[in-house]
């Protein structure tokens, strides 16, 4: 019974991916892979893995769908998109790809026994941090660094976005994001759900401590609020030269790194916690981190600048 | 007492799923994108409605069943935002080319 | 009764599943992102059954997720669209 | 077969279809779109390898899943720079499979 619903839950997954590549309009495509993105979501539920399930769903289904719709809404229709070429080439790939996909089957086929497993590792340490949620545990304990190069990343990110402005444009307001018909319903729901949508995130940073949930979740939630206020045109994307928003991308790395160095006097090294205080240095530097990732995910949508900035 | 709350439960998640077959039959078989819409508001409304309403007597403590019915009280503003938007955008032929 | 939300479960997702059909049928964008907001409704449902099934209230918090979320493709869509003047760019 | 065991070869059959995308795709869009279903792959089998590794009292290896969470961010900030370069790319009125860009007035002299 079980192994049925699985086999389903497999086969529509597939039906999405192969969509994907097949869809002839790229738009198509893109539903496609929201589709697949919410399917992935409900995979990992199945694996007992709740904190990726949110993070599927929130940045699957939402951010990344809404990135490429907007890219196809920006680029001219044209037929010739989904054409693949020529049979025989066709052919050629798929066989090598169908060996890739073969030796990824045959190593999933022939696991080490047994299951290789960080686990107790993890366990010996939940005492010491005092979080019940293991995931918190590995991202801003056991693994921070990890978390910090990410964040890092999250910040590169964004400059090279927005190091693709033309000169001219430099720290002026990305292109807006409304529709292209106002809409009357688009702006009710961008008043009602936006309070709600903050409540929830926040809700979702603070569980992340002991429960499914925490930063990235709570985080892109809290972004995508931002984008549908922007996308209701209740409020343009802000100048990329705003020193407050710049402060706000920068804050949480920041603390993270701060709270990092002081642990070369405060505890055993970089980024050790001294004991006892695990806790409300983690909660401190999750909620600046989730902070940080929402404007900085909101901005990486809204791309790169498109305007002059005001005199 | 129990029972009772099963049985009800029993009922309610069923009509659920009837109303999730009706909109997938709904969205298969109806012959344009308007109709088709409305057999989707069928299962945002009354399919997930019925669920969610069948499972409030299982629930362990207040907090899921208020999560519950924030659920559905959001499914139900997104879901019908969302059809205006996609009939708007159907009507002005946006969805053919 | 926990079997019977389970198999409830199961019911949701081949009858959400089968409405992908939809998807490949088309024939127009709206009708394909309908398959994706039906498939989202569906995801909450399946979400609430198995978390109190399965008694893991925490999954109930990935339904209030996709919730909040249900109309943010929808929007998404039409940001852009074949036969107006401006498509997301400046004005 | 396990239900792991199942979400792992069709983990890799995600990556195959990516991949044959990722290569055949003219078009840079649909590029994008494959490399996105290569990374899906590639964290289900990490899923796959946290669910196998559930000890210690755990429903599964929690490394595996921040690393997935931590990867599922950066895929999403690798697109997001992909598809401003793309949009830039077609702005610059460089030639591709996309057609030609749109005119925004703001990019006018």
């Amino acid at each position: 019974m079980s192994l049925a619903v699985d086999l389903v839950m497999v086969l529509l997954i597939l039906t999405a991916a192969v969509w994907t590549i097949l869809a002839r309009d790229r738009r198509d495509a893109v539903i496609a892979f929201i589709v697949l993105g919410l399917l992935l979501s409900l995979v990992w539920m199945r694996l007992l893995a709740v904190d990726v399930a949110l993070t599927e769903a929130a940045v699957g289904g939402g951010a990344t769908g809404l990135v490429l719709l907007r890219a196809c809404a920006r680029l001219l229709p044209v037929e010739a998109d989904g054409a693949l070429p020529g049979l025989r080439l066709q052919v050629a790939v798929g066989v090598l790809c169908a060996v890739v996909g073969a030796c990824l089957a045959a190593v999933i086929l022939s696991p080490p026994e047994p299951a290789p497993s960080l686990a107790p590792a993890v366990a010996a340490h939940m005492e010491d941090v005092g979080l019940k949620n293991p995931v918190t545990v590995v991202l801003l304990a056991y693994r921070a660094l990890d978390t910090l190069l990410e964040k890092v990343v999250l910040v590169l990110g964004l400059i090279g976005v927005w190091a693709l402005a033309p000169d001219l444009f430099w720290g002026g307001r990305p292109a807006s994001l409304r529709a292209a018909v106002p809409s009357g319903t688009l702006t009710f729901l961008a008043r009602v759900l936006p309070p709600i949508g903050v409540l929830i995130g926040i809700y979702l940073v603070w569980n992340g401590a002991d429960h499914p949930g925490g930063t990235f979740q709570g985080g892109t939630v809290l972004a995508a609020m931002w984008l549908l206020v922007m996308m209701a045109d209740l409020g343009d994307p802000p100048e990329t030269r705003a020193l407050r928003l710049r402060r706000l991308v920068a804050v949480g790395p920041a603390l993270f790194i701060a709270v990092g160095l002081a642990g070369f006097g405060m505890a055993d090294g970089f980024l050790s916690y001294p004991p006892g205080y695990a806790k409300p240095i983690i909660v401190a530097v999750e909620v600046a981190l989730a902070l940080s990732i929402a404007v900085i995910l909101g901005l990486m949508v809204a791309g790169p600048a498109a305007k002059e900035p005001d005199q | 007492m129990s029972l009772l709350l099963d049985l009800f439960t029993i009922v309610a998640v069923s009509g659920g799923l009837f109303f999730f077959l009706a909109g997938t039959v709904g969205l298969l078989r109806f012959p344009d994108t308007l109709t088709r819409l409305h057999a989707l508001t069928k299962a945002d409304n009354l399919g997930l409605g019925l669920i969610v309403l069948g499972l409030l007597p299982q629930c362990p403590d207040i907090v899921s069943a208020l999560k519950l019915v924030a659920i559905w009280a959001l499914v139900q503003l997104g879901g019908a935002t969302a059809s205006q938007l996609i009939a708007e955008f159907a009507r002005r032929g946006g969805g053919e080319r | 009764m926990a079997e019977f939300l389970f198999a409830a479960a199961a019911i949701v997702l081949v009858l959400t599943g089968l409405g992908l059909a939809r998807m490949l049928w088309g024939p127009s964008p709206a009708d394909r992102m309908m398959a994706a907001q039906l498939l989202g409704t569906g995801g909450g449902a399946i979400a609430v059954l198995v978390a109190i099934a399965g008694d893991m209230t925490a999954v109930l918090d990935i339904a209030l997720t996709l919730a909040l979320l249900a109309a943010f493709a929808a929007v998404a869509l039409t940001l852009g669209e074949p036969g107006s003047k401006r498509r997301g760019g400046e004005e | 077969m396990t239900p792991a065991t199942l979400y792992g070869l069709c983990a890799a059959a995600l990556v195959a279809i990516g991949l044959f995308g990722l290569i055949l795709h003219p078009s840079p869009l649909r590029k994008v779109i494959s490399f996105n279903l290569v990374g899906s792959g590639t964290f289900l089998f990490f899923g796959v390898a946290a669910r196998r590794g559930a000890v210690a009292g755990f429903l599964g290896d929690p490394v595996p899943q921040a690393m997935v969470i931590t990867g599922i961010v950066v895929a999403f900030a690798a697109t997001a720079l992909a598809v401003a370069l793309l949009l830039r790319m077609l702005e610059s009125g460089a030639p591709t499979v996309d057609g030609p860009p749109e005119q925004p007035d703001d990019l006018s002299p």
